[in-house]
């Protein structure tokens, strides 16, 4: 079952992290073959919470704490998954990559096609995103682009819990590699804060949300506002914020950057005739570019503005946090951006 | 553990179907690559590495294993694929990048993958480390039988993932069985001045597990000593470490002229070939006689002619369907 | 000194491979602090020729074989840069940078903003690049939109000898981290065959080409033609054969990825209207994706047609010949999007 | 190889600092995060680990060290930083992420770097080691002395960096020290449940150095262990390996609520806590009064308090030098 998000009267509201356990809990019971490993996942829960409870129902045979050898277990989760099984495995943090790459987009995302199809490699491989907790440079990336410019792995990254839910149910069933990135700035962790809007009604039963997809997260006419992850929230932010101001922006959850839904941006900007893509990766030879590339070169005449990006500065990410809200994409930025596109000005503020 | 008369013709036979083959692809390979080498050129392009000097490795050990068991081996894998019982038909056609090869020539020499004998490799010196610690914690999670086997060269036991995967079978106690081909070279570089031990066996001890030494090639000590290893992960006690001195007949990959090797080292080498030696100890020791070897030749031969043909034979693939494949 | 390559009557031709060694040979015998390191950079010379004849003159000591351990050795590069040496450092293949990216993107391109530029890291990795002679999905890559993606170090591919020598030499005396990217199809190594426009005039004093400039490799008018490394010679072939038909294009040859010469980028499009973008890597999220938009984001009317990109598509690298050539941009490519873009057709090809 | 009293004083002294600064860095850590702990708020933000318990391995390695040596310290660096002498203002007010800190504000708490004292480290397990080698060939090949020191913890031994920087050293013989901190947990996972052998030190052999132990969190152990092995790298005889039993008095991270930690464990930690059985043993041993240990603990105490207020009141950085020091 394909599910959009459907309002309720009487909502269950989870937390990325629950949501992301229970899609895992539920996919679980189901199928024995499903196991999860990855540091500090078993008793501790994992330290975004995504897998806490899962220990005391499935035991730490299936809920597997591992040494510190990035390259090795993923490396093992491939091997499993060519074996029979469907491995859910974890990097901490995305800014490890580094360390066992090679296993990922060498391995997990390659295997299928040197094989001709004759391997199948059903795994997940999750991980955290994102900064403005001041954790610093190699604690705080998204690196979205990274993983979204090697072929053969899906990469989806959520906004909200319903999607988390439906994304994480699907990646589990896929018969392909799937990363499934979640912004440590949504997940809903009391010592994290959380952006309230990504804590949501999630049905209790198992539902999926199709990989590829991209939703419209709130429907408007003067511009189109692209992002994904955290992102969404800022955006529709600012389309609330210049909402006041009469001007009437659509917001486009990517939800995966691989498929990338090409045809929903198009169509939003074939609408609205603006395009703003809001990025918390670095800015050059990512996300940001690759959706702009996606609408001029299938239709130039859409455009009645230069699209503009707000991404990350091509930068280290810098601890101190004056420096790194400076850095951040934000609301604020995004109205500036719109306004200046619109040649409008909102109330009250300084041009 | 000593192998059987009728394990040793296997083992000799396997040698041989792997010995004729490389030599059947060494002339391929040069075809439309003369006078003027160009790797890109002729009915084999791109790498080639040729594993003359190393079968007994794959034949000592893969003596012990059914289909079901695993194999990950390296970007020498020709003698490995063949003693896991590759169907050397698809095998060859994959070599020629032809639409009959395993994956339809998506791979190359490379990259052969046959999951009906749970055979895989990789071009990335010890990426298959990981993948075997994992087909055997698949086994034991699932409670089915077959041990995984990681082969790996003497130079790619200094690279991370080498530590990482022993460290992880040993800590979860998985039935995988490492295996090293020393063959003394990682391409141009000695294994002296590129490990820090002279013998790699030793590093077993860094994972609590047990490292043994197999000397001058010998395929009934690599089948005795891989026998145990094997029996002790099917028995739940674990994985090992091999290692075995080998040799590197030709050059790291074709067109490489080894120019950095010792004068007079390949010459002591091809007189210890491990082919000749073993074909004369078979004899001496009154497992078979010439016209017994003179058949496993032939049909050797034969085995291999029929491959190359079929690969020959085979049509390109479709180069649009160089788009598939990529998920399933 | 800043060279252009000038026309010479009396040539000295070197190859990419001997222009990078003669660079290299030629920063030793000044500066005591540069050596090299990687594996079969010594005896061997490098396995695309870029060092040789190097350990003869300097011996064992500056010209180190390692063993395979590219993040121990990436990583003591780093810490040899930081202590006064200018270690030159070779990933043989970078299709392996997935072993050791750690020490590169997170180490080599950070530790110098960590330390508030307190430390440099003055340090060269160079790395081949490229496909199209069969060497399979771990070997054939380019993946320079993940290098120019992640901050921290400047990325520079030349496409010729010149350029290489010139900009190995800056490379060397550059007190930050640069990645030096040659394509093997460019080296001159006979076994691999070259392009001939590679093998170019050298002179043989040194001379530095500077970082971050691109070259227009061929002026037109009628349409900019961006590439960089061996797409500026697909680039040239097709400019040379739809001349024959009175289209004038310009070839723009990046040489660097970082920094990225957007002003050149701009004001050849500015003038010719039109863009094409050819590049080896994988199209998504990448090198063409990032030209496009940085063109329309500055300026959305100089564009007179959709902008076109000739990428490698996202898929892992087939081994077939007719697989993998199938996939790589080559002249004929070019020729038909220009074609295409111009509406005009080269006389007697089908349209 | 014993400390004279003198060192036996700069260690105290320098346990001391280390521990009042933590205390200080603690309690400033949870302003703004109470009543809700969030992690982005109050004047130290991000992630804090603290290294209470560790400081013998810091005094007792670092007693050894001239500022022209090299140390590459790990996540969890304040001990290691301060014993290396590293400017102790500039480091507080780059926790605080103040303009005047080393970096600027740019680094923060896992990022600490002082080139006067040759003091780098990072947020990534282990990645420290393959620059310890890296300054030690520098030093070898420009004929400079120094050696150099990589701090690693128990679990970051299982990362393949670990493993091809210890071989990397030995074959080329630098002058290093690598230094395992075996606080017995990796986050919340033991060594028992990640590493296949009881005692690192003895991975040592698999690179031919000489490996070393030292139990029980003894800073006069350690002393004598690193001054051995620290002058054997010094005369050229290359690399070694230390293990030092040690533990971890807080959390992994300030907010990490430690329910994997057995009960009781704790408890028995802390009656072994390093400086006040220091402080008795310096006493009952005659080489310190009473009064001379509470003149180096306001001393100690002194010194923390300037830093911190100089953190404290300096500005913040410009938020636009965010973009710069990319290059220089
Ligand atoms: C990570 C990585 N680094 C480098 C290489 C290039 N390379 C291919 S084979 C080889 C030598 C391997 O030596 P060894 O492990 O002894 O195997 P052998 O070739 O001798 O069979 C090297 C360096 C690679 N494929 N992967
Ligand atoms: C490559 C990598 N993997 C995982 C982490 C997350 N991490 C940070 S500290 C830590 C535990 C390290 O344990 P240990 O080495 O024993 O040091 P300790 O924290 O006990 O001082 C982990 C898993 C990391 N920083 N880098
Ligand atoms: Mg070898
Ligand atoms: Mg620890």
């Amino acid at each position: 079952m394909t599910n959009t998000n459907p309002a309720r009267a009487n909502e269950r509201k989870l937390t990325i992290a629950r949501a992301m356990a229970e899609a895992t809990a539920q996919q679980m019971r189901l199928d024995p073959t499903v196991f999860v490993m990855g540091e500090d996942i078993g008793e501790f829960g994992g330290i975004y919470g995504n897998t806490r409870g899962l220990i005391a129902e499935f035991g730490a045979e299936r809920v597997r704490d591992t040494p510190i050898s990035e390259t090795a277990f993923i490396g093992a989760a491939v091997g499993a998954a060519q074996d029979g099984m469907r491995p859910i495995v974890e990097l901490m943090f995305v800014d490890f990559f580094g360390v066992c790459f090679d296993a990922i987009y060498n391995l997990m995302a390659k295997n299928t096609y040197f094989a001709g199809g004759s391997f199948r490699v059903p795994m997940v491989l999750m991980t955290s995103t994102g900064g403005g907790y001041s954790d610093g440079g190699q604690h705080s990336q998204c690196v979205y682009g990274t993983f979204a410019h090697l072929p053969g792995m899906k990469v989806v990254a959520p906004s909200n819990a319903y999607d988390a839910k439906g994304l994480m149910t699907a990646a589990i069933r896929d018969d392909n590699p799937v990363v499934f990135m979640y912004h440590k700035g949504l997940q809903g962790m009391g010592w994290l804060g959380t952006v309230p809007g990504a804590t949501n009604h999630v049905p209790e039963e198992s539902y999926t949300v199709e990989i590829g997809k991209a939703a419209i997260a709130r429907p408007g006419k003067d511009v189109t506002i692209v992002s994904l992850g955290i992102g969404v929230h800022q955006a529709l932010e600012a389309a609330k914020r210049v909402a006041e101001h009469g001007i009437d922006a659509e917001v486009v959850d990517l939800r995966s950057l691989v498929p990338l839904d090409r045809e929903t941006i198009r169509a939003s900007v074939a609408k609205t005739g603006r395009l703003i893509v809001v990025d918390e990766d670095y800015h050059s030879y990512g996300v940001s570019g690759e959706v702009i590339a996606s609408v001029v070169e299938h239709d130039l005449s859409v455009l009645k503005a230069a699209p503009v990006r707000i991404a990350y500065p091509d930068v280290p990410i810098p601890f101190a946090r004056v420096m790194e809200q400076f850095c951040l994409p934000n609301a604020d930025k995004i109205v500036a951006a719109i306004e200046t596109m619109l040649g409008r000005q909102t109330v009250g503020e300084p041009s | 553990m000593t192998p059987s008369r009728e394990q040793k013709l296997w083992m000799y036979e396997k040698m041989l179907v792997s010995r004729r083959f490389e030599e059947a692809i060494e002339t391929i390979y040069l075809e439309g690559k003369k006078p003027v080498f160009n790797m890109a050129k002729g009915p084999i392009p791109g790498e080639m590495h040729l594993s003359n000097g190393q079968e007994p490795c794959a034949v000592g050990v893969c003596a012990h294993l059914e289909p079901s068991d695993v194999v990950t081996a390296t970007h020498r894998p020709h003698h490995q694929a063949i003693a896991k019982g590759i169907d050397l038909k698809r095998m060859a056609a994959e070599i020629f990048g032809k639409a009959t090869g395993l994956s339809g020539g998506r791979g190359g020499h490379m990259h052969l993958f046959d999951p009906a004998v749970n055979f895989a490799c990789s071009g990335i010196i010890a990426q298959g480390m990981g993948p075997a610690v994992g087909a055997a914690l698949s086994r034991k999670m699932q409670g089915k039988p077959g041990v995984a086997i990681a082969y790996i060269g003497e130079g790619a036991v200094n690279q991370g993932a080498f530590h990482e995967a022993l460290n992880l079978a040993a800590v979860w106690k998985l039935p995988v069985v490492f295996v090293v081909e020393d063959n003394a070279w990682g391409i141009s570089v000695s294994k002296a001045a590129s490990t820090a031990v002279p013998e790699n066996h030793v590093r077993a001890e860094a994972y609590g597990m047990p490292g043994h030494l197999v000397r001058d090639n010998d395929p009934y000590e690599i089948f005795a000593t891989a026998g145990k290893a094997i029996a002790a992960a099917r028995n739940g006690e674990g994985p090992s470490l091999i290692e075995i001195e080998t040799m590197r007949l030709a050059g790291h990959f074709m067109g490489d002229a080894e120019t950095y090797r010792p004068k007079g080292e390949k010459d002591g080498l091809t007189l210890r070939d491990p082919i000749s030696r073993m074909r004369a100890r078979l004899i001496a020791d009154g497992d078979a006689d010439e016209a017994t070897l003179d058949r496993i030749e032939e049909a050797a031969q034969a085995e291999v002619d029929e491959a190359i043909a079929f690969a020959r034979n085979s049509p390109d693939p479709d180069p649009a369907d160089a788009l598939t494949s990529v998920f399933v």
